[in-house]
Parts: structure tokens; C-alpha cells; sequence
């Protein structure tokens, strides 16, 4: 890969394009994936708060989970978890399982 | 463009013809901490705050280091700021003096220059600039209160127009708290040549930028490069608003001034007021008593103006560098001899040329001294840094 | 006119600084170019200070201390044991002195500590200092120092200064 | 406190810290950060002192933050926040503003606040600078690699107080870094957990609504993986357990009066505490402690117990 040259980059080492770490998948950090058994899921958002990588996703909707309907759903992103296992530590219905990668 | 009509010419000190400059600029954010002897400039400039004559936010920090941090901050905040300090100060500050280069930040700072401690002294030379001379800085040192008041509109021109700090510099005591007539501009055509512009990149919720990052091996170089690059241009433009100025207010200075060098053979090459004002007398002096002797005095200090200061010095047949500064252990003691002798050698120029240590935490500067130069380059021309008027 | 040096003696506090300053200003309201320093020192009230004055028609440039004065001002015979105060003098040097004393020199002498107490209450003998050595010099006018004084002082304070100049100015005597 | 948001529903939906940045898996100032850039909303300037977060997070050409957000130096957040709140101000006085009320946020760690920073840090809650100074506390310097601070607790193993046969870890207590800043009469201070997200999340809207009056400061616990020595799950638990424990009691400064929020609020009474040994056990650089060690760790927790007691009849 050609990097830019001094005259073609931004003066000052500014980074002018916010929240660009996106670019660096973190997937390739973990060694235990969280999976997450939805059946077992109340729904108390834990995960989604105390992930600190935000790669809890809620998605909304109408979601039917055996004879229960939510309106939420969560759901991991694996391009940037890193698997430190925080979610399923903390999930009070032990919803969450570590697997290996 | 024309030359103001009506003058107005006050009686001021050269730092508070800083606090003028400051108030016609219209600067935004100003960090405000005491040192002898800066402290009369943001005295003064407290005064027009707190009178409603200029229109500035005071930060009145605990330290110089935070002096320079807040300025910082106010300027990547798309604000015109200001700060000023002197020897102990610049050292303090000197870790965000990179800083401040290297973010591209257009502040501009007075610094009337002092010695350093140990032991303390509160008297002029320039040990603080010469340590600050290499951090991207652009350096101005001017020889009278006009010139600094002047300068310091050119450097807002210069510093927004090339993205780097300024710093401007002149003798501590021996102008800071000299009376001089000043001629002041008409703020409002001073603000005419001081369009404000919009930066590219600020702290704007609007526009969201990441200032500061860290930079791997990949990156830094360039960022260092780009500085270097910015200096060069700097060279370019410090004339062009040098000029720009002298047509709109009828006064210029050039990046190197020279006295009597038509036709020298002997000339002294200085920085700052006391040494090239005391040289011109010595010249006139040396003149009268048959020695074509001449100055030149170094206005631009960084980006150093090479071209000009050996044009200068093209024809003739020895020459003096008189410094106000010690380079402790350095092969050449004084810090202008020793860029003078680089651009020289890279040039494959080779002279006779004096190196003089003087005026050190403001040992008096004689003209009769600057004479006995003029006669030392003509009865032994020779490459060699003398310490003058110390007692050994 | 060539360039006028004046080098004044005082005690810290005495105000020296300022007189040496207000005369500069009073100059340059005329037009001329000036130029007025202290001998700059960390010191406090009561210790000897010099300061320095230079009036020109031409720009200055220099920027020596004073060696070789026109003018002397002494603003405290006490400075005569002190240091001396006439060192460097020439033989057209002229003396303006608070209180009459005997030199060698052209003198002119005002008693400015009487008078100061009686006008201001104090005795800070700057401002009838400056009375004195436009008296004896003509350098600049009263006018012009009435102008300058105008930067320095404000409200009753300018006019008890500008009646001390005047006062000061009518009662000095050459000697 | 005012609150702002009464359950987890309330809280804000839209992340402003983006992911792909380099903290460490399971990191607690990654948890709070999430939270402080959900909370403070999008109209607020952020600097940042050196530390961990703001290598991990500004790897050029890269950046985690979508706030506009500025890093300078170790020491000097506090005065870079002051020149930027000042700049703000003069701007908007005269038109040149465009962004409305923006708000301006200091995140630093404990040696950027407890040590190297504490001066301008102090100057900028004397001059009263509108501005949220919030310290994520970790308790030692971990981006150069564990070493000790002004905030390490006693007896903690660190990279320069290691456990020998004659030092066995830091010999000093942590510094009372809130006692420091309610001293300067700030509007708000308040302690928050990485652990009590809701309590967190509140502190920090009320810190940052308060900035109109001057400066507030938040000091938010964020348990460190390596630096702690304890595994990557379990960084919640141990800030929780900090939490019960009493060795992090929640509290806020308002205005002058000091309330103990929940739980803390009921730790006053020692017996309502668990057992400080629950929060050591968990962690490798405590793995040391002797009995009689753990004694005098909580002998002291209690006269820190019964000081905050005071302060809150106050």
C-alpha cells in the first residue's frame, strides 16, 4: 500500500473523519465468541450497557420467543468484539455462553 | 491601498506597545500569566479588558505551561489568541512549544527575552529565545517599540496565512521598559488587513475532527516534513506581508536590515535593539575614524533567512556576529554565528568572521566595544567566538 | 537639534522612572523622538535609582546608558554621599538639583521636597523635578508636559501635578 | 443529582464512541467512555490528557471519537478545556459562534489528574471555567505499564512498587482527589462506578448541565485488566464489588452538602458493607495481602467511613 505524501495529508495530523477506527475490525482479538440463546434472554439490556465496545445491537421489532413476545431483540457484532466476556458474566439468566473461536 | 493620513504617535514602552498591537488585532482569547519583564504587556492589556476596550476573554492561568496550553486550546477552537512571557516562562512552556507547531496552531506570542537561572537573573539577553529557536516556531526579534508593534500585526498575517506559531521577540528591559515614540495604526484598517478566515480545521461540534492523535513510524515523518515545508513558505510570505504592510501602514522592515553596507568591509551582524542600535552608532563611529564599517541586523530569525543575510554580507572582507547567548559546549558559542557559519558553508562561502558572546544577562553593551569590533576585524580577521566584557 | 542626554538620579519611589518618561512623552507630543529608560534593577523603595533620557530630532538608536549627560537631575541631595551623581559630566553639563547645592557645574536648583509637601501632601518630587529641567533646559513646553502628564495622572491628582510643574517651574533659580 | 433517566429505557440509544479503537478487551474507561459521549450528547468539545485512552482511541489517520476532541499533552487538559471554553465565549460574543450551546469536556486518567495534572487542574476550578473535568480513575499509570500514582492504593503491587522481601507494594495511601476538589468550591462533584451505569449516566447530565455555573467534576472508577490483574470478564464485578464493599462509596458534592447515593447510602452502617476481602481476592496486584495487611486496609476504610459521615451531616 502507497501511504500519502507530506503535501497530500491534512496539515497538523488532523484526522478529519470521525469514528474511523471503524475501519479496524477487533474481531481478530477474540478467542472465546459470546453467543447468545435467545430463548434464555429477558431482555434486560445488561450486555448491551456494559459492553465496552458497544457490539451489542438492539434491534426493535416484534420478536417471538416461545410463547413470549418482546420488542426487542439483542444481537453481537462480531467485527469488533473482543471477546473479553463481560456480557456473558454479567447476563443474570446466564444467556450468554463463551465458545471458542 | 494608502498610506494612513492622520498619525497618531504615542509615548509607550515596547511591551506596551505589544498590548496596542494586541487590542488592534482584535484578539479573541488571551492567557495571562506575570514575569519580569513581560508582565507589563498583559498589565496593560488587562487594562483595556477591563475598561471594554478590547473585546477578549482574559484566562488568567496558573502557570506559563498553562498560559501556552489554554492558548492552544482556544485556538484549535478557531479563536485569534495571544500570550506573552519571558526566560523562565519560555522554558516551562517549552514542551507545548513543539506542540503548538507541530498542531499547526497560528498564535502568536511576545517574548521579551531574559536570561536563565542559575543564578536568577531578571536582566535582558536572549538565552530564552536561542533555546526556542528550533521547536517550528517563526521567530521575529525587533529592534525598537515600533517595530515589535508592527511586527506583532504582521505575525497574526503571517501565523494565518502559514498555520504556525509566531513568537515575537526583543531585548528584555532594554526595550520592554524603554519609552519610544510609537506611531499607532487605525484599528479599523488594521483589521481590514486582518480579515478573519476560516481555518480549515477547528473544534466545532458542526465539524467533528480528532486533534492530537498519536502518529506511528508510518506517519509522524511527514507531519515533521510538512513543518519543514511550512517554514520555507514562511520565508516566502513574511516578506510579501512585510510589504503588504509597508504599503498600507508606510512601514517595513524587511527580514534583514542593513546599515551602511553599501560599501563595508567590516560589518557586525546582530538580533535585538540594544546590539544593533549600539552597532549602528559604532559604525558611524568607526566611519568617522576611517573604517567602512557597516551592520546588519537579523529581523527573521526562524525560518533563518539564509539568502539574505549572505547577500548581505556578499562583499565584505571580515565580519562579527555579535550574540546575546551562550551555547554551552557548542563548537561555536554563539547560536546566530553558528547558522550564519552553516549557511556559509553550504554555500562554499569562507570569510574571516568573529564570533562575540556579549551582553549576557544584560552585561552593558558599549557602543565604544561595538567600535573595538570594527578594529578587530581589521587587525586580525579570524575565525574564532570571543567573550567580550567578561572578567576572566 | 542634536541629541539631548539626561540621566536622573532618585531613590526608589521618588518617582525618577516617571519623570524621565513624562518628559519623553512631552517630546514626542512635539514631535521630536525620545527615548526614556531606568537602570533596571529588582530594586525596592528607597534604593538608589539612575534613569535615562534622550531627546532628538533625529530617530535613536542607541541604546547605552547614559556616560556622557547634558542634563544631570538629582532629586536627593543624600545621593551626592551615596554614589556620584556628576560622573561623566562635561563642561556644559548642566545640574538641576532638589535644594540648593554647590558643584562645579552650571546649576539650577528648585526646593522640591517643600513644595511637594505643600501641594500634594507628599514627598514625591517627580513631577516638580520635571517643573525644574524644563526651566532649565527649555527642552519642552510647559504645554506639552501638561499634555503628557495626562497618561500618568488623573482627576485632582493631574491638577495638584500640573500646579506643582507650574509652581516648581516659576521657583527654580540658577544658582 | 437531578435524574435525568429513571430506568434503562431512558438511557441514549445512539453511540458517539465508535468501535475499532485499541483498548484493551474488557477495558472499564472503555465502558465509560461509551457512556460519557451517549450522555454529554453531540454538541461538546472534548480534550483529552495523554494516557490510555487517548492512544488507543486516536491511531492516525484514525479516530474512535466523533465528538470534535483534541488531544495536547499529559498535564494540561484542565488549561487546553480553559482556553476552549474561553474561546467558545469570545466567539459567540462576537457572532463568530455557530455551533449554539456546545459543551466542553476534560477526560483524563489518575496520573493526568492526581499527579502531573493536579495544577492546572486546580487553576481551571479556581478561574471557574465552565467545564466537566471527568477523571476515569484506574488507579496507577497503565499506558507506560502499571506504574504507581498518587491514586494507587496502599499495598497495591505495581510495576515500580513491586512486592519484595523488604517493600511489599505501595507504602502510601490513595489520595482523596474529591476532598481536593470540593475544597475549590466547585458547584458538583460527584464518585461514579463503571458498574452503576444508571447512577453514572445521571451524575454526568447533572455534572454537565451545572457547567453553566462553573466547573464540576466527575470521578468515575474503571477497573483495569492488566493493571489489576484480574480476568477480562470480570471487570464490572470487581467495580461492583468496589462498590459494596465501601472501598468506592458512590457520592455527590451539591452545591455545598455531600449525599451518599445508593448503595453507598446505606454503608455507613459497616455491617450493611461486604467484606473488603471480596474486592481483593478478586485481583492479582492485591494477591499478596496478608491478613494483618487486609486488617489495616480496612481499618482505615472505616475512618474513611466515619469522615464521609461527617461530611454528610455537614
Amino acid at each position: 500500500m502507497t501511504l500519502p505524501t507530506a503535501t497530500e495529508l491534512p496539515i497538523g495530523a488532523v484526522v478529519t473523519e470521525p469514528g474511523s477506527t471503524r475501519r479496524n475490525i477487533t474481531a481478530g482479538w477474540r478467542a472465546l465468541r459470546p453467543v447468545i440463546h435467545d430463548d434464555r434472554c429477558v431482555r434486560c439490556q445488561l450486555c448491551w450497557m456494559y459492553c465496552p465496545e458497544g457490539t451489542i445491537v438492539e434491534l426493535k421489532g416484534v420478536f417471538k420467543v416461545g410463547n413470549r413476545t418482546y420488542d426487542t431483540k439483542y444481537e453481537i457484532n462480531y467485527d469488533y468484539c473482543k471477546g473479553c466476556g463481560i456480557c456473558a458474566n454479567e447476563c443474570p439468566t446466564k444467556a450468554i455462553e463463551m465458545v471458542p473461536e | 491601498m494608502q498610506v494612513q493620513k492622520t498619525k497618531h504617535i504615542e509615548a509607550l514602552t515596547t511591551n506596551y506597545a505589544m498590548a496596542y498591537a494586541v487590542k488592534a488585532v482584535d484578539v479573541d482569547v488571551i492567557a495571562v500569566y506575570p514575569i519580569t519583564p513581560q508582565t507589563t504587556i498583559v498589565e496593560k492589556i488587562s487594562e483595556f479588558v477591563a475598561n471594554g476596550e478590547l473585546n477578549a476573554e482574559l484566562i488568567h492561568v496558573e502557570s506559563e505551561h498553562s498560559a501556552l496550553s489554554a492558548v492552544v486550546g482556544a485556538a484549535a477552537t478557531g479563536a485569534r489568541v495571544f500570550t506573552a512571557t519571558s526566560s523562565q516562562g519560555l522554558e516551562l512552556m517549552h514542551e507545548v512549544l513543539h506542540i503548538a507547531a507541530g498542531m499547526r496552531l497560528p498564535i502568536v506570542m511576545a517574548v521579551p527575552s531574559r536570561a536563565l537561572s542559575a543564578p536568577i537573573s531578571i536582566h535582558g539577553d536572549y538565552s530564552d529565545l536561542m533555546n526556542a529557536r528550533d521547536t517550528g516556531w517563526v521567530i521575529y526579534i525587533a529592534a525598537s517599540a515600533q517595530e515589535a508593534y508592527d511586527t506583532v500585526i504582521q505575525a497574526f498575517r503571517l501565523a494565518e496565512s502559514v498555520s504556525l506559531p509566531v513568537m515575537v521577540s526583543y531585548d528584555g528591559f532594554l526595550m520592554s521598559h524603554t519609552v519610544e515614540p510609537v506611531e499607532l495604526n487605525d484599528e479599523e484598517e488594521v483589521r481590514k488587513f486582518l480579515p478573519r478566515a476560516l481555518r480549515p480545521y477547528t473544534l466545532n461540534p458542526k465539524r467533528p475532527v480528532t486533534m492530537g492523535p498519536l502518529a506511528s513510524p508510518d506517519w509522524y515523518y511527514e507531519f515533521k516534513y510538512q513543518q519543514v515545508l511550512a517554514l520555507k513558505e514562511a520565508y516566502k510570505v513574511a516578506k510579501e506581508v512585510d510589504s503588504e504592510y509597508g504599503r498600507r501602514f508606510g512601514r517595513s522592515y524587511g527580514v534583514v536590515e542593513t546599515y551602511r553596507m553599501e560599501d563595508a568591509d567590516y560589518a557586525i551582524v546582530a538580533y535585538g535593539g540594544a546590539s544593533y542600535g549600539n552597532a549602528r552608532a559604532a559604525a558611524d563611529l568607526a566611519r568617522e575614524r576611517g573604517i567602512a564599517a557597516g551592520v546588519v541586523r537579523v529581523r527573521l530569525y526562524r525560518p533563518f533567512p539564509t539568502a539574505d543575510v549572505l547577500k548581505a554580507l556578499d562583499s565584505v572582507k571580515a565580519f562579527a556576529v555579535v550574540d546575546r547567548a551562550i551555547m554551552f559546549g557548542s563548537p561555536a558559542e554563539g547560536p546566530l554565528y553558528k547558522d550564519i557559519a552553516a549557511a556559509m558553508y553550504m554555500h562554499g562561502i569562507d570569510k574571516p568572521a568573529l564570533g562575540v558572546i556579549h551582553g549576557i544577562g544584560q552585561r552593558t553593551i558599549y557602543v565604544e566595544d561595538m567600535y573595538k569590533i570594527y578594529t578587530m576585524l581589521r587587525e586580525n580577521p579570524r575565525k574564532e567566538v570571543v567573550f567580550m566584557g567578561v572578567r576572566v | 537639534m542634536p541629541m539631548i542626554e539626561i540621566r536622573f538620579h532618585g531613590r526608589g519611589g521618588q518617582g525618577m522612572v516617571t519623570a524621565a518618561q513624562v518628559l519623553a512623552a512631552a517630546a514626542i507630543i512635539e514631535g521630536k523622538y525620545a527615548q526614556a529608560f531606568p537602570e533596571f534593577g529588582p530594586e525596592r523603595r528607597g534604593a538608589p535609582v539612575k534613569s535615562y533620557l534622550r531627546i532628538s530630532d533625529k530617530p535613536i538608536y542607541t541604546r547605552e546608558p547614559i556616560l556622557r549627560p547634558d542634563v544631570i537631575v538629582v532629586a536627593d541631595q543624600s545621593l551626592f554621599r551615596a554614589e556620584n551623581p556628576l560622573e561623566g559630566s562635561k563642561v556644559s553639563t548642566i545640574l538641576v538639583v532638589n535644594g540648593a547645592y554647590k558643584a562645579p557645574l552650571k546649576t539650577y536648583y528648585v526646593d522640591a521636597t517643600s513644595l511637594s509637601m505643600k501641594i500634594l501632601g507628599r514627598p514625591v518630587v517627580n513631577t516638580a523635578m520635571i517643573g525644574a529641567v524644563v526651566r532649565a533646559t527649555d527642552l519642552v513646553t510647559l504645554r506639552s508636559v501638561a499634555e503628557a502628564l495626562k497618561k500618568f495622572f488623573t482627576g485632582r491628582l493631574y491638577d495638584l501635578n500640573i500646579k506643582l510643574v507650574e509652581t516648581a517651574y516659576q521657583e527654580t533659580v540658577e544658582l | 443529582m437531578k435524574v435525568y433517566y429513571k430506568t434503562l429505557k431512558d438511557l441514549p440509544r445512539e453511540e458517539l464512541f465508535a468501535p475499532g479503537h485499541r483498548m484493551c478487551a474488557g477495558c472499564g474507561a472503555a465502558i465509560a467512555m461509551r457512556w460519557i459521549t451517549k450522555t454529554i450528547g453531540p454538541n461538546a468539545i472534548i480534550a483529552n490528557a495523554t494516557g490510555c485512552v487517548e492512544v488507543t482511541t486516536t491511531p492516525y489517520p484514525e479516530t474512535a471519537w466523533m465528538h470534535p476532541y483534541i488531544h495536547v499533552a499529559f498535564e494540561n487538559s484542565a488549561a487546553v478545556a480553559s482556553g476552549v471554553e474561553a474561546a467558545i465565549k469570545a466567539l459567540r460574543r462576537k457572532g463568530l459562534w455557530d455551533a449554539g450551546d456546545t459543551k466542553v469536556v476534560v477526560i483524563a486518567g489518575d496520573g493526568g489528574t492526581y499527579d502531573i495534572g493536579l495544577q492546572s487542574l486546580s487553576g481551571m476550578l479556581e478561574r471557574r471555567h465552565g467545564v466537566l473535568y471527568i477523571l476515569y480513575d484506574n488507579e496507577a499509570y497503565m499506558n507506560t505499564g502499571i506504574q504507581r500514582s498518587g491514586s494507587t492504593p496502599k499495598f497495591s503491587w505495581t510495576t515500580t512498587t513491586p512486592v519484595g522481601t523488604a517493600v511489599r507494594g505501595k507504602i502510601q495511601w490513595k489520595k482523596d482527589i474529591m476532598g481536593i476538589v470540593m475544597a475549590h468550591r466547585v458547584p458538583y462533584a460527584a464518585t461514579a462506578s463503571i458498574s452503576h451505569i444508571l447512577d453514572m449516566v445521571n451524575k454526568i447530565k447533572t455534572a454537565l448541565e451545572y457547567t453553566s455555573e462553573g466547573p464540576t467534576f466527575l470521578h468515575i472508577f474503571a477497573p483495569c485488566v492488566p493493571g489489576w490483574r484480574y480476568p477480562e470478564n470480570k471487570t464490572v464485578e470487581v467495580a461492583r464489588l468496589a462498590v459494596e464493599t465501601g472501598y468506592f462509596p458512590l457520592y455527590e458534592w451539591d452545591h455545598g452538602k455531600l449525599k451518599l447515593n445508593p448503595p453507598s447510602n446505606a454503608h455507613l452502617d459497616k455491617s450493611k458493607r461486604k467484606p473488603l476481602k471480596e474486592y481483593l481476592k478478586l485481583q492479582g496486584r492485591f494477591a499478596h495481602l496478608t491478613d494483618e495487611e487486609i486488617a489495616e486496609l480496612e481499618k482505615e476504610l472505616d475512618a474513611y467511613w466515619e469522615y464521609l459521615g461527617k461530611l454528610a451531616q455537614l
